[in-house]
């Protein structure tokens, strides 16, 4: 189990290849990778706050329940915070499992709980001015599922 | 007692500072933030619309009915916006 | 839309990276990788037949089934056949889109079918001989979800 | 007619050989199953256990009652086991 909370940019290709070789007998690896939007050339920037300390307690919290639910042989996540360009990497959660269900089912449910309930705040810096994002109904309803 | 308050995201900028230190007998959460309002604009400002606000005990999420007894650091922020 | 059925070993980062390097504007990348296990040491490779043509029609039309069910950016599918050995990738699949629930249906839509709908046929070669894989019951219940 | 006929994994190891031209009357792909298995033992063998097959018509999946009418190349497999 991997948890990473870092202002630098990270190499997607090099975490996944990294994630891959230190599996031992898991056949089935799901990745997402969450990207800055540009909204059509609109944003030049987004900026993402966060809270030191609870950051890394909230996704360690989620990641132990992912692992109590799943038959994993292995999960990570990488998310950035700070300044970051259009289309550069926000974050990235990876799982490994025997059977496909479960890295997918894992993957899903540590993107919905990352999303509503890791202490992130995105704020888009673009040519009309700054915006604070807005939490989605659907992001807070789609944890209603697990 | 004293306990570290700590502002995210808007509820920071409208507040005009990351964290502070108060002084409070507050009971609960509420207690807290209606002592906050009743200090300084800027505080009933931030805390305007309580749904549309979080807050965390320890790091922990919490309500605004939560006991503040034995908590060190209350934490104010919208809803999180992460992943 | 991408879709190569090739014999040689593929670069999970490469891939991964020129995929996404693709992609204008869309902020949500699912991929799944399948690895081959070596069951606790006991396989020494694993032979992939498949149905030149077949093949690549099967998973075309599985792909623009799925472009025609969920809002896709980009798609791609790398199936290999031949001799592979312990811990190579067979296959990978990935899945682009605005909305990550997009990029995660689509990409185990695209998984269940390929499981079971393109022809591909996996034989262990190992220590106590050889056999060919049987298809799982699961696989084919996987389908009736869509 | 002449049609191809093609074997993949272990139906084309039970019959001994991955594709071979056909001269047929044959209506159905069933039909045509049961000219093969009247020829020789290892077609028999091969085709002992109907429901662990699947066959593809012209590349597209179909199943035994499939007429052959057009069909130029017939394909004979266990279910599929990619990804």
């Amino acid at each position: 189990m991997q948890l990473v909370v870092q202002e630098d940019r990270f190499d997607i290709g090099r975490e996944t290849e990294g994630f891959i070789a230190g599996l031992a007998g898991a056949g089935a690896v799901v990745t997402f990778i969450g990207l800055v939007r540009d909204n059509g050339g609109r944003l030049s920037a987004m900026e993402i706050e966060h809270y030191p300390g609870m950051t890394e307690r909230a996704i360690a919290a989620i990641m132990e329940e992912a692992k109590a639910r799943w038959s994993l042989a292995d999960a990570m996540v990488i998310h950035r915070h700070g300044r970051l360009g259009p289309d550069e990497p926000i974050m990235m959660v990876a799982t490994a499992a025997i059977h496909r269900a479960d890295a997918f089912a894992a993957a899903e449910f540590l993107m919905d709980y990352l999303k509503s309930r890791a202490p992130f705040w995105k704020k888009e810096i673009g040519a009309d001015g700054t915006e604070w994002v807005a939490a989605k109904d659907s992001d807070e309803a789609a944890l209603t599922r697990w | 007692m004293k306990i570290d308050v700590l502002y995210f995201a808007w509820v920071r900028e409208r507040i005009g500072l990351p964290r502070e230190k108060v002084e409070t007998q507050a009971e609960t959460v509420a207690d807290l933030i209606a002592e906050l309002c009743a200090r300084e604009e800027r505080y009933a400002y931030a805390f305007a619309d309580l749904p549309a606000l979080r807050v965390a005990l320890d790091q922990e999420l919490a309500d605004f009915a939560a006991p503040l007894a034995g908590v060190r650091e209350v934490a104010f922020f919208p809803p999180m916006t992460g992943g």
